[in-house]
């Protein structure tokens, strides 16, 4: 009887550090420390858990990932695109300039909010392909011509503005980023294309293939310089689609938009496991990701802790979860 | 041939020929900025971010990076702010200051060589870390330092002001550092491989601590530079110096991924260029909405320059099969 | 003889993730003793050499080196205990100078000062290169070097270190003749200094007449072992792979077509190749035979688009291409294997799979949205396994670089087979292969070719241009010295072309 | 509107601690910190808790904090919003959920947004400021090279300030003009820099206004590596005003090296901000604007003025 009681514990621990072992393993570690963390801080946390919260959670976590998405696909090329930040800013300001009630171009039109929402795009589409261009045919190094990229469109933020914010968006323009369920629905549509893209798409594979040894690329008949190009596109498309949310959840175009949150798309892209070098990433992973980020400030901000405090407290879960990130690789023999 | 040697040479030198044309047109425009006592200043103004990005050299030459440099000067000043405004001496305050960035240093250097983690995510860490702790040291007030660090500022040493001749010397031994000794090449090695570095019998361990360490306290010796003309701690301190301190090294031709790049001319070219715009820019009056356009626009096409420069020195030196047997 | 053995191993084991590499392998050299090593590609040669040189650890079992344990925890303590490696795989550092990476860890300095004495760097690289026959300055960097310059580089490195025992890993796989005479020379002075050597490599015929002794290795497991005189070619070759092979050129059955497929003509670039017309024919294989530096990889460079051209035409099947990208040119039917598979020829951090596919990928899409379809994107990576072989142990997720290196290569022909090209041109495409895969690969060039492809093989082997080929053609110096028919086919005209011609009567 | 003992609004529910939400754009100057603190006070000193969030400049971040605050159900809320436009949503989610909030020191554009503001007026202080600096120009006569420091341009009180400063010297030309317009982003070290470079343009400038008294000690450390740092009155001395009134700009006024400074009534604000949140939550009407008509401390005001002036208190602590 004890004999069989101590077995089935055995079995039971058996199966336990098989399980931990397992999710020690798992390429979606940061989703389980995500989740750990979630019913650890649960029980102290006040309001976590309230339904309120967790949608709170979602919609704060959806423009963050959308930008931290197209950045997975320019650190799978093995570049870095800084001028997501100011590719928000300038499609905010343009996009509310079209379409705002008080001295907008199309204000008042029926047509107003689809046309600002199509100008934003493109001009994200423009300034990533501006960034590309110099990449790939002036072969510039990312961080540097994305890094000009950044002072100079955030720069032209503010001149054409003149430091003013837009208000008086309308609602069918706001609509976008302040719903809920819009912003989760274009969120996840966006995010599911993306998934596809790298997963099946002849173009997935070449990106991966650019990221991991260009000059090998070449020689095999991808066309890196075009693949290069479109991955730049891509993010400074999703840095708009991301601008419109933060548009229609801060109501207002502001040249100042998003201004904050460049460390936070890399630091929660390269958390989900996507390489700095190139050649490795994940649509899941990036979710995983800004998801693991948004919630440590979230919790933060409902513990009611000091600025201080949430800023070496985030320094420091950001370094945990790469700790275990690094184990992880070193105990399934493989490089991080 | 001769034709070919010169422009060869102009190639090599190019960064040097922009930096002289930007003094050029600057100078054009407003004569006191090629001035003695305006290019001094840009000397001057430009140490502190100069210092911290010849430490950033080192750790980019590894294929790593450090962002945690601007939380490094924060800690530090905060700590040493403290230290004088309780009545320590200046020096005992500027060694604390020394050994916050050693010790911060060490951390990066630990998490990264022993455990492994990836140097952008530890670094990142550690800025997060060292701001929030920052700010906790000085409640997020402005300290007012006692006189003493802005004599240090405005202190001379041979005629020349005490900023620029550290930055010179931090330059020069940095400089020598890379290319004159062992652990130079072996940096450079590092950060072509760590894999065949560590074959090839390099303590790789050794060389990457060692460049965070640099990095540390050339950090800590920038933001002492940025104090003695500051004169007050704010909760700004070394804000945004990761990116102008790598901004400076790139422009140097150092490369991101490693392997490729120095300290002399490069990465001190880098920062008096960057130093000379914003300068210039106040020289002329020009409208402030203007500066980070213009700012932008120059350092866009320096690094443009410099990557046309090594397309056409590459081609120039393609391996040449036959030789030349017409002449 | 009672001086301690050089070497000694015993029940050695290692296993990567589980999978045996190395069995028990138990095995001596002795002092001042040359011991040749071979096996199919992934028998784990490269594997073993490794635990001497510190760069893994043994799973199980111990070394002796001069009759004291050796149980290097870094490549650098292996290296001072005197031993130095020669690796297969280059492993040099291209920023840095040849006396740079020859001195990396053991700089002369000036008096008891961490500065780097720079003259007597000089002098003693200097010295160096002369002794392993490298016409170079100390200071080029290591990045303007060809893959032939690089090995001895590496060799020139092995030789600074003063080391006891020298592995030399495949040293001549990119070696000329003429350069690997002056290697062979020097490991016979190497040997009268008394240093003992292990000799691995796939030309079984250098093995044969270097090595004092002989070790052959199977699966991780050592399977033949005695003095070199106890071998013929013909036992070691069915040592290694297990079974005799009777033959080493597979039988050509079809004789090439007339009608062109790649016709170049009067193709120049200064200081490059000069004035170079040839034409190949479908189903032909046509040879290029040169010396080191003759120009044959650049001249494939120029034809695969890679390297602009002055003046001259290149006629692909009648239509002339002006200036075209690699990829217009795959998909023109052209395919390029090139002489440094990890550079050029590889992902290594990708997977088998993902590799194999890179050229084809289009051809395993399904409309309507050219999604990759899984199920022929499998299937295609199937065939090609099993068309050149690719060792059964390495699972189709696993990255390439984990492969030994004759199976690299191999994945980097099964990407331009899959893609089935009308031409190709191969540069070294047997380079670190072992004999029995090389048949295989030779068999594949030959269906290939039966097929209608024309092949422009690039090789340093005579022995494999005259069992392969249709016709030969000689470079020097970037002009083609000969055109020779097989029936003209001969080792010494060859020879007697690719040397340069002096300046004065050129 | 005059301020209630706060027993009347606590005795309504004495049963539960009353909890008010306080979110800060940033903590980074010492006005913003003095805010801070004197807003603390005030609740403690009405023991009343109080959670805090600051969003370090990133307005859609601070969406999100006082979207926490209202998970947390907080009986109000105080907030130092970015700008007049990015807070309307937060105002809206705290209609939405019946919870009081009062705009500390920046208003919110006008909108069906219910919200009370506390406010100082950037723009006319700055121009009271520097119109008194002009009228100890004109005083001392003799036309003045000047050279104003801008705050960073994405901030609303900087460009607030920098118009004041527009207006006051429109129309002043024959006493001061402006050769010099340095953009400091908020930060010392481009103002050191900058107020360098410009005195190394133009060696005449002897009339200086900062946007913000932070800005100051950057000043000063220029100044004197030029050796133009004197008290007022002596000979060389340059014009100096500022704005915000910290301990710094006290300090200076005290020793007689500034002119003048336009100061913000933190504590006043703070109790009016405090005191808007019971009277709302009791259902009082409240303006929709509180106006803190703050002052500008000068030489001759000094002593009748200085303790109304922030910079003092946080000086003596
Ligand atoms: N890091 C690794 N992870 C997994 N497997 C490995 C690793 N390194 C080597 N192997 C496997 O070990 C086996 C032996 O490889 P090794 O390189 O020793 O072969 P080799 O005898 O040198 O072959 P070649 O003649 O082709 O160089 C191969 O099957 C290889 O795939
Ligand atoms: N003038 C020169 N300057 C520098 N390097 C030279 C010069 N002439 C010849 N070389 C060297 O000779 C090498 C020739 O390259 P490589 O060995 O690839 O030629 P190849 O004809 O393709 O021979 P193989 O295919 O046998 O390697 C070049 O890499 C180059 O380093
Ligand atoms: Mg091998
Ligand atoms: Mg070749």
């Amino acid at each position: 009887m004890a004999d069989l009681s101590h077995a089935a514990a055995k079995s039971v621990t058996d199966r336990l550090t098989a399980t931990l072992r397992r999710v020690a393993l798992s390429e979606y570690l940061v989703l389980w420390l995500s989740v750990i963390y979630f019913l650890a801080l649960a029980p102290f946390t006040p309001g976590l858990v309230s339904p309120e919260n967790l949608v709170n959670l979602l919609v704060a976590l959806l423009p963050l990932f959308l930008v931290a998405l197209g950045q997975t696909f320019v650190l799978i090329t093995g570049g870095i695109d800084l001028s997501v930040t100011s590719t928000i800013a300038l499609s905010s300001v343009v996009g509310a300039s079209i379409v705002n009630g008080n001295n907008g171009w199309l204000a008042g039109q029926w047509f107003a909010a689809p046309v600002a929402v199509l100008a934003m795009l493109a001009l994200g589409a423009a300034v990533g392909a501006l960034n590309g261009l110099a990449i790939t045919r002036l072969r510039m190094p990312p961080f540097i011509v994305t890094l000009t990229g950044m002072m100079f469109f955030s720069g032209l933020a503010i001149w054409f503005t003149q430091s003013k914010n837009i208000g008086g968006l309308p609602v069918a323009f706001t609509r976008l980023g302040g719903n809920g369920w819009l912003a989760g629905a274009i969120a996840l549509a966006t995010g599911a294309f993306a998934h596809l893209m790298l997963t099946r798409s002849l173009f997935g594979r070449w990106l991966f293939a650019t990221g991991h040894n260009a000059r090998t690329a070449y020689l095999s008949g991808v066309p890196v310089r075009g693949v290069t190009l479109a991955a730049y596109v891509i993010c400074g498309f999703c840095a708009a689609l991301a601008a419109v949310l933060y548009t229609g959840q801060a109501e207002t175009g502001s040249p100042v938009l998003g201004q904050r949150v460049l460390l936070d798309v890399i630091g929660a892209t390269i958390i989900g496991g996507t390489s700095l070098f190139g050649g490795k990433g994940k649509v899941l992973w990036t979710l995983c990701g800004v998801l693991f980020l948004k919630l440590v400030d979230n919790s933060l901000n409902l513990l009611n802790l000091s600025i201080f405090t949430i800023t070496m407290v985030k320094g420091g879960v950001i370094l945990f979860a790469a700790l275990l990130d690094a184990t992880r690789h070193r105990l399934a023999g493989s490089r991080p | 041939m001769k034709t070919s040697w010169w422009l060869e040479r102009g190639l090599r030198q190019a960064p040097l020929v922009l930096f002289i044309l930007i003094l050029a047109i600057f100078g054009a425009l407003a004569p006191k900025f090629i001035g003695v006592a305006n290019l001094v200043n840009i000397g001057v103004q430009a140490a502190p971010a100069g210092i911290v990005a010849i430490g950033m050299t080192f750790v980019l030459l590894t294929a790593g990076v450090d962002l945690s440099v601007g939380a490094i000067m924060f800690v530090g000043a905060a700590v040493a702010g403290k230290m004088a405004l309780n009545g320590a001496p200046l020096w005992l305050a500027l060694t604390a200051m020394v050994g916050v960035g050693a010790g911060f240093g060490v951390v990066n250097a630990l998490f990264i060589t022993r455990l492994r983690v990836a140097a952008f995510i530890v670094t990142l860490a550690l800025l997060f870390v060292g701001r929030g702790f920052a700010l906790w040291l000085t409640q997020t007030r402005a300290m007012n330092l006692p006189d003493a660090f802005l004599q240090l500022g405005s202190a001379r040493m041979a005629g020349m002001p005490l900023p620029l001749v550290l930055f010179g010397l931090v330059a020069l031994l940095a400089q020598g550092v890379l290319g004159r000794t062992p652990f130079g090449r072996q940096v450079l090695a590092v950060g072509h491989n760590r894999e065949s570095a560590s074959q090839a019998g390099i303590n790789t361990t050794y060389v990457l601590g060692a460049v965070y360490l640099l990095s540390g306290v050339c950090a800590a010796l920038g933001g002492i530079l940025a104090l003695g003309q500051l004169g007050a701690v704010t909760p700004k301190f070394g804000e945004n110096y990761e990116f102008k301190a790598i901004a400076a090294a790139v422009l140097g031709g150092t490369s991101l991924f490693g392997g490729r790049g120095a300290v002399l001319p490069g990465t001190v070219l880098g920062a008096l260029l960057i130093q000379s715009v914003e300068n210039g820019l106040v020289l002329l009056n020009a409208d402030p909405y203007l500066y980070p356009l213009i700012t932008s626009g120059i350092i866009f096409s320096a690094v443009l320059l410099d990557s046309v420069r090594s397309f056409l020195l590459e081609r120039a030196c393609r391996r040449k099969i036959r030789m030349e047997a017409a002449d | 003889m009672n001086a301690p053995c050089a070497l000694e191993f015993s029940g050695l084991a290692k296993s990567f993730s589980g999978v045996r590499v190395l069995t028990e392998v138990s095995l001596t050299v002795p002092a001042g003793h040359t011991l040749g090593l071979v096996g199919e590609n992934g028998a784990g040669k490269s594997t073993l050499m490794n635990l001497v040189a510190g760069n893994l650890r043994p799973d199980a079992g111990e070394m002796r080196l001069n009759g004291v344990p050796h149980a290097p925890a870094s490549s650098a303590a292996a290296a001072h205990a005197g031993v130095a490696f020669i690796h297969q795989e280059l492993n040099l550092f291209p920023n840095l100078s040849i006396a740079e990476n020859i001195f990396l860890t053991a700089f002369p300095r000036l008096g008891g000062t961490p500065v780097i004495d720079r003259s007597r760097v000089h002098a003693r690289t200097a010295a160096l290169l002369t002794e392993v026959g490298l016409a170079l300055a100390p200071d080029t960097p290591v990045e303007r070097l060809s893959t032939g310059q690089c090995q001895l580089v590496e060799i020139a490195k092995a030789l600074s270190q003063d080391a006891r025992l020298i592995i030399l890993d495949e040293p001549t796989t990119s070696l000329g003749a003429h350069e690997t005479a002056t290697l062979f020379a020097l490991m016979a002075r190497l040997k009268e200094r008394g240093i003992a050597m292990i000799y691995i490599s796939h030309v079984l015929a250098d093995v044969l007449r270097l090595c004092d002794d002989l070790v052959v290795l199977r699966d991780g497991a050592v399977v033949g072992q005695g003095s070199c005189n106890e071998f013929t070619h013909e036992r070691l070759v069915s040592l290694m792979v297990g079974r005799s092979l009777t033959q080493f050129f597979p039988e050509r059955k079809n004789r090439p077509a007339v009608e062109p497929v790649l016709e170049v003509c009067n193709l120049s670039e200064p200081n490059i190749v000069h004035d170079i017309s040839f034409t190949l024919r479908r189903g032909e294989i046509l040879g290029v035979a040169g010396l080191m530096g003759a120009g044959r990889s650049e001249l494939a460079r120029i034809l695969f688009g890679l390297d602009p051209y002055a003046a001259g035409k290149i006629i692909m099947e009648g239509e002339s291409l002006g200036r075209i990208t690699p990829k217009q040119l795959i998909g023109r039917g052209l395919a390029f294997l090139t002489e440094n598979r990890r550079a050029e020829g590889l992902c290594l951090e990708a997977s088998i799979a993902d590799n194999i596919t890179l050229v084809a990928l289009r051809d395993q899409t399904r409309t309507p949205f050219r999604l990759l379809d899984f199920n022929r994107w499998r299937e295609a990576i199937a065939t090609m396994r099993r068309a050149v072989r690719l060792t059964a142990r390495a699972d189709d997720a696993q990255p390439v670089r984990t492969l030994s290196g004759g199976n690299q290569q191999k994945v980097v022909l099964a990407k331009w087979l899959l893609a089935k090209p009308r031409v190709l041109i191969l540069d070294e495409p047997t380079r670190g292969v072992d004999v029995g895969a090389k048949f295989e690969l030779y068999q594949l060039i030959f269906e290939l070719a039966d097929r209608g492809a024309g092949i422009l093989l690039i090789s340093s082997e005579i022995e494999e241009l005259l069992g392969l080929c249709d016709r030969i053609l000689v470079m020097s110096r970037g002009e083609l010295r000969a055109d020779l028919p097989r029936a003209e086919f001969d080792r010494e005209k060859i020879l007697q072309a690719a040397l340069p011609v002096e300046e004065g009567n050129a | 509107s005059k301020s209630r003992p706060a027993a009347s609004a606590a005795g309504t529910s004495s049963e539960r601690k009353l909890t008010v939400g306080v979110a800060f754009e940033t903590l980074q100057t010492g006005y913003w910190v003095a805010g801070f603190e004197a807003i603390r006070h005030e609740l403690a000193s009405r023991d009343y808790a109080m959670l805090e969030a600051v969003a370090d400049g990133d307005a859609n971040r601070q969406l999100e904090q006082v979207k926490s605050f209202i998970t947390r159900k907080v009986d109000g809320i105080i907030l130092v919003p970015k700008d007049a436009q990015t807070c309307l949503p937060m105002i809206k989610a705290a209609n939405a959920a019946g919870i009081p909030i009062v705009l500390f020191n920046r208003p919110a554009e006008k909108s069906e947004a219910r919200s009370v503001a506390v406010v100082a007026d950037n723009f006319a202080l700055t121009r009271e400021t520097v119109a008194y600096q002009i009228g100890v120009a004109r005083a001392s006569g003799g036309r003045r090279e000047a050279m104003i420091l801008i705050g960073d341009l994405g901030d609303i009180n900087a460009v607030g300030r920098r118009d004041g400063f527009d207006a006051a010297v429109k129309g002043q030309e024959d006493i001061v003009d402006v050769v010099a317009r340095v953009p400091t982003e908020w930060s010392q070290e481009k103002a050191q820099a900058g107020v360098v470079n410009a005195l190394q343009a133009h060696p005449n400038i002897s009339f200086i206004f900062t946007s913000s008294d932070f800005l100051l000690p950057s000043i000063v450390s220029a100044l004197k590596s030029v050796g133009k740092y004197h008290k007022v009155g002596e000979p060389g001395h340059v014009l100096l005003a500022g704005f915000d009134g910290d301990a710094t700009a006290y300090a200076m006024l005290k020793d007689g090296y500034l002119d003048a400074t336009g100061v913000q009534d933190v504590s006043f604000e703070a109790k009016q901000a405090v005191q808007a949140i019971l009277d709302l939550r009791a259902g009082k009407a409240v303006p929709d604007l509180i106006l803190d008509p703050g002052f500008v401390i000068h030489q001759k005001n000094l002593s009748e003025k200085s303790s109304q002036m922030w910079g003092a208190g946080v000086g003596k602590k």
